[in-house]
């Protein structure tokens, strides 16, 4: 094992596939040179050279239909978009083209394009560099989602998105860039759509997403001190979505919370409630309660008041639990 | 001299795609076709002479009025015919219709219900071919409407930049919809947007299949050579509406009339007979081989079934 | 009363509105000569001239930016995009530009923009013509999100949104432009964020939106027959989300099912689930189920099989109530 | 010849929007800042010369590098600095910060975030001058990478095609954050994209305030005038990285000197100084009072509280 910031993760993956698999390149603003606004590509270009690291102009829109054209034909391009605020300006080539051709032309193609984007906010960037959409793409068919919280889970989720032959948007978390954690010094895979226990409890159930795991594991944390034992899952996929270790832990607890840092209304907690309220209500001892950003856009400076944060965890597993 | 197999390949080209489309119009009057469908016939020219040159292992991207590009690139007609039908043995299971054909062997990488939604994907074939050191050209056809997309401008940059071999072809019959380029754009050649890019750029006569052919020839041969990306604008007619069963009442009379006397195959065929290449007697071969051809897709096409429930679920994903 | 067409309706709302205010104006691709691709701004050229009819190139960014542009300055334009798919080319406009301006810049301006845009399957238009995208637009704070699916709604709330002074999203329903319906001679006008009862019932809770408000009322008089009164609550507005109206009628039948013709996974009907799950959990005498299409692209030729319908709301009707 | 308070006006906003960009990066560095911010030292000229000549009513669209522009309109500095804070008192409450400055009184419409996201609604100011029959005409400020976004393009169509009022002053520092100009893009000059508009454009040396002056002059009579639009592009340097904190690895050594050797403000005050119009006194006097104002907006800006919880959710909705 070894100690690795998430940011550094996701670049060990990149190396290592683009060397394991001559198909793969990167594409995106800035990707070269010093390794995007994140540094995510950092060092690839010396290492592969320009023709599998490429720079591009400011058009989104042709970086991901270039990616779209080149997976028909076999590459297997890793484009980088910015922040994922941005990909409202290439949104038609995601979701129209990208997402649907397989479909549409009669499942003539694989498309292996990997769509990485740093989602969330924490940096103080402000209403245009701050959102969660995940929502959005989790809602499209054709269109795989990842959004792993840890450099673990980050380094074998884009190694295994990278081999996919479907669309992945793999959704990382700028405030997690620099997060520390350990992961073995050989290749390991994680499989795509596969959540994670990454705490054990008897009483309440909390599933999670990106930041606010680590959120959720800080809050079970302080509340086993007061007798309460959370089962926090981590997603890391939101489609397609672990429906069976959530349902198997619900089944034990009886009481869900979910936690994201999207905007609760019309997030994928939502869908979460949902499916559980449909397929499993009478296990249910309380209300589902979801964490979740108020409805307002990302502020620049009263993030602290709009961040869901492990307090909003605790008091929602504390509400259910007397409920 | 263009030679005379290819001069009679453009003519069975033409006429094939214009039969083709008289017969979906009628069809679709009839009400057997469902949605709805974009013909274009009196544009026949580019697509026969850009699409005769090409190698079947060359790319192509169409739009919501492909029909006839992807016809001129050798699609079989029976499975195009099937997937307008939203049949099963459709190119797309039926799955797409008219809007969206598409044909891998034949290089046919996909037609687009979205206007400019083609253009930057079309870079990605080019980019693939270069990758692996190929010489595959890929064409993208879009139409004067679509070059005031954003996509546009995104893509001609980049190709330019990249050298990449990909001609994009401007289908430019004066309408969006039901909107005249007047209307829509100040300039009145798109070619002259290749300057922004540092592309070659150039306007033709896209009534005159000669004329195609020579500028779609050394254009295809830049990108073969690796001498990068030209924007080809052919300027032709639109005869009908936009869509099938659009009576075109926002458009002068006198217009469509005018439109009608560009007939790219009168043209053409009055160039072939005076020259001698063909007589009448051969004419009629061609329509009663083009006719046979119809008749067998359109009667493969309706007894084709459409496909059960379970073909829903299928190529969401791989 | 007269009978009056829902695309006709839509078109008497632009009229009056651009005869009443001389700030509104229409503004898309078409919108002048024939009305669109749909004639929803028929004869509006005619009679408002071209200052005010304003027919674009196929540029949809620049139509909704000049908008939002315009809008600042105190007019009010509605802006027509000729399919809610193609929504996709012009995301940052709506969701990083018009949303958030109003926040983001401290409240200093007023956006009075509409953008009318049509949904829907039925009409066999392929994938890209056809998606229900709703959900993305509700999850965005600063948008208003209009659904409504008869004439008379289509009327009013196309009124009240154009005088409304923040950005609303129009979604019609294409499949429903030819429906006809009943609405008064003289001026009305519907407040948005009110649902409304469309059928009153005591067993079960129907909320639907646009043509499933159609479907659920064939339901729930086939229902009848059978003893069961559905209660049928047409949604007509996304957000703001009425509560009330739906929280009222859960609590009298106790069991909910939601339908919508948007892809089922992460739809709005999660929501709705959500929110009763969380706060009323414990009036439900069944699971909330929800109707919606099945998770693929939509297909050209298979909508038959893909459109949620009647029979769809019945079989889940059914269900809750044998529960 | 330009008059001797515009020359001293230019003067005294080009060091003034210098001064207060130090001054950013001083207490940015010093960690007073959240957030991250975008200087451009070395562009001041740009800001100078075209904003210096437009009426309070006049409307411009900034981005993200956007301070000296808003300076130059008039923009209340201690509202700035209270914004570049977070604080209460700044222009948005402090909820935007650095990036999204906007003041309706002098007309700063907003700045922007998005790449190319301001040159649609800009637009809309411009529309809406026409229609309601007044003079007012509106500067898009953008930078160099923005003019491969595909809102550029259909935003110039538009504007050339209904003839609006508006300046689309691209400043040119060669740079979109890591990447130099060539190798985003082909052609040297971005106004030759004019051409593809039928629109004006011009390049102007835009470390030159009195040239900007000149050519922004020229294009702001003819969008008063209602001759329609301009692409005016400025070239010009930029000095410090894409964003405070940013060392410029990436920027060879030299290319960073040049860039400095281009200075606005030493080469204008040589004019200045060699046309007899100021003297060193003057200059210390204009500094003083800048110094001033600037502590006073600093003072201003950190004695402002936070926002509580409550402002979070107001002005989401009217
Ligand atoms: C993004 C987008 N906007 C609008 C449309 C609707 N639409 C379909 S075809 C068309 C006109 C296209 O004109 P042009 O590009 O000249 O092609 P033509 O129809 O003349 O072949 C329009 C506006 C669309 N399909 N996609
Ligand atoms: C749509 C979008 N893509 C990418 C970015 C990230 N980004 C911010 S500034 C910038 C460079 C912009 O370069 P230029 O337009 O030349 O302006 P400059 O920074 O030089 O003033 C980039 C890539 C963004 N903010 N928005
Ligand atoms: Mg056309
Ligand atoms: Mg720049």
């Amino acid at each position: 094992m070894k100690e690795i910031r998430y940011i550094r993760a996701i670049t060990e993956a990149l190396s290592e596939e683009m060397a394991r698999d001559e198909d793969v390149f990167v594409i995106g603003e800035d990707v070269g040179g010093p390794g995007g606004a994140f540094s995510a590509t950092k060092d690839l270009l010396e290492k592969f050279g320009e023709k599998r690291v490429k720079d591009t102009p400011i058009s989104e829109s042709a970086i991901v239909g270039l990616a779209i054209g080149a997976a028909t034909q076999g590459l297997r391009p890793v484009a980088e978009i910015m922040f994922m605020d941005f990909l409202t300006v290439c949104m038609d080539q995601i979701v129209n083209q990208m997402a649907k051709m397989r479909y549409m032309f009669g499942g003539i193609y694989k498309l292996p394009v990997v769509i990485r984007a740093p989602c969330g906010g924490g940096l103080n960037a402000g209403p245009q560099h701050s959102q969660c959409l995940e929502a959005w793409f989790a809602h499209i068919p054709g269109l795989k989602v990842v959004m792993p919280a840890t450099p673990y889970d980050v380094k074998g989720l884009l190694k295994t998105s990278i081999r996919d032959d479907n669309p992945v948007l793999f959704i990382e978390n700028k405030a997690l860039y620099a997060f520390k954690g350990e992961i073995p010094e050989e290749e390991y895979l994680i499989p795509i759509g596969k959540a994670d226990v990454k705490r054990k409890g008897r009483d309440v159930t909390v599933v999670a997403t990106s930041r606010m795991v680590h959120q959720s594991l800080e809050a079970a944390k302080s509340l086993s001190n007061e007798g309460i034992e959370v089962e926090v899952i981590d997603l890391r996929t939101i489609n397609p979505l672990d429906k069976e270790t959530i349902f198997q832990s619900v089944e034990k607890t009886s009481r869900l919370v979910i936690a994201h840092e999207a905007v609760k209304a019309f997030g994928i907690g939502a869908e979460i409630a949902a499916m559980v309220c449909e397929e499993m209500i009478d296990c249910l001892d309380a209300p589902i309660l979801r964490v979740g950003a108020p409805f307002v856009p990302v502020p620049f400076n009263l993030e602290n008041f709009y961040l869901p944060n492990t307090e909003g965890v605790v008091q929602a597993v504390k509400k259910v639990m007397a409920y | 001299m263009v030679k005379r197999e290819t001069l009679l390949e453009m003519f069975y080209l033409m006429v094939k795609v214009r039969r083709v489309e008289e017969r979906l119009l009628d069809i679709f009057a009839q009400g057997r076709i469902p949605g709805f469908i974009h013909v274009g016939i009196g544009q026949e020219a580019v697509a026969a002479g850009v699409c005769s040159q090409l190698e079947p292992n060359d790319y192509i991207f169409t739009t919501h009025r492909g029909h006839g590009q992807a016809i001129a690139k050798g699609i079989d007609l029976k499975r195009f015919m099937a997937e307008i039908y939203g049949r099963r043995d459709g190119y797309c299971k039926g799955k797409s219709g008219s809007m969206h054909i598409a044909c891998k062997e034949m290089g046919v990488v996909g037609s687009n219900g979205i206007v400019g939604g083609g253009i930057p994907i079309s870079l990605g074939t080019a980019f693939a071919s270069v990758w692996k050191g190929e010489k595959r050209v890929t064409v993208c056809f879009f139409g004067d409407g679509a070059a005031n997309e954003g996509t546009f401008h995104e893509s001609l940059n980049l190709a330019s930049l990249w050298n990449l071999p990909v001609i994009f072809c401007c289908e430019n019959n004066g309408w969006a919809q039901f909107t005249p380029q007047k209307v829509y754009m100040k300039l009145e050649n798109i070619s002259a947007r290749a300057g922004s890019y540092g592309m070659v750029g150039v306007t033709v006569d896209g009534d005159d299949v000669l004329k195609v052919y020579e500028e779609a020839k050394r254009a295809i041969e830049r990108a073969r050579k690796g001498q990068g990306p030209t924007l080809l604008e052919c300027k032709t007619h639109r005869w009908f509406g936009h869509f099938a069963g659009d009576a075109q009442k926002y458009r002068p009379a006198k217009d469509i009339e005018e439109a009608r006397g560009f007939d790219p195959i009168v043209k053409f065929q009055r160039f072939l007979i005076e020259s001698k290449y063909i007589n009448p007697e051969y004419i009629k071969t061609v329509e009663a081989k083009i006719k046979s051809e119809i008749d067998e897709a359109v009667s493969f096409a309706e007894s084709s079934p459409v496909a059960g429930e379970e073909e829903l679920f299928n190529d969401v994903y791989v």
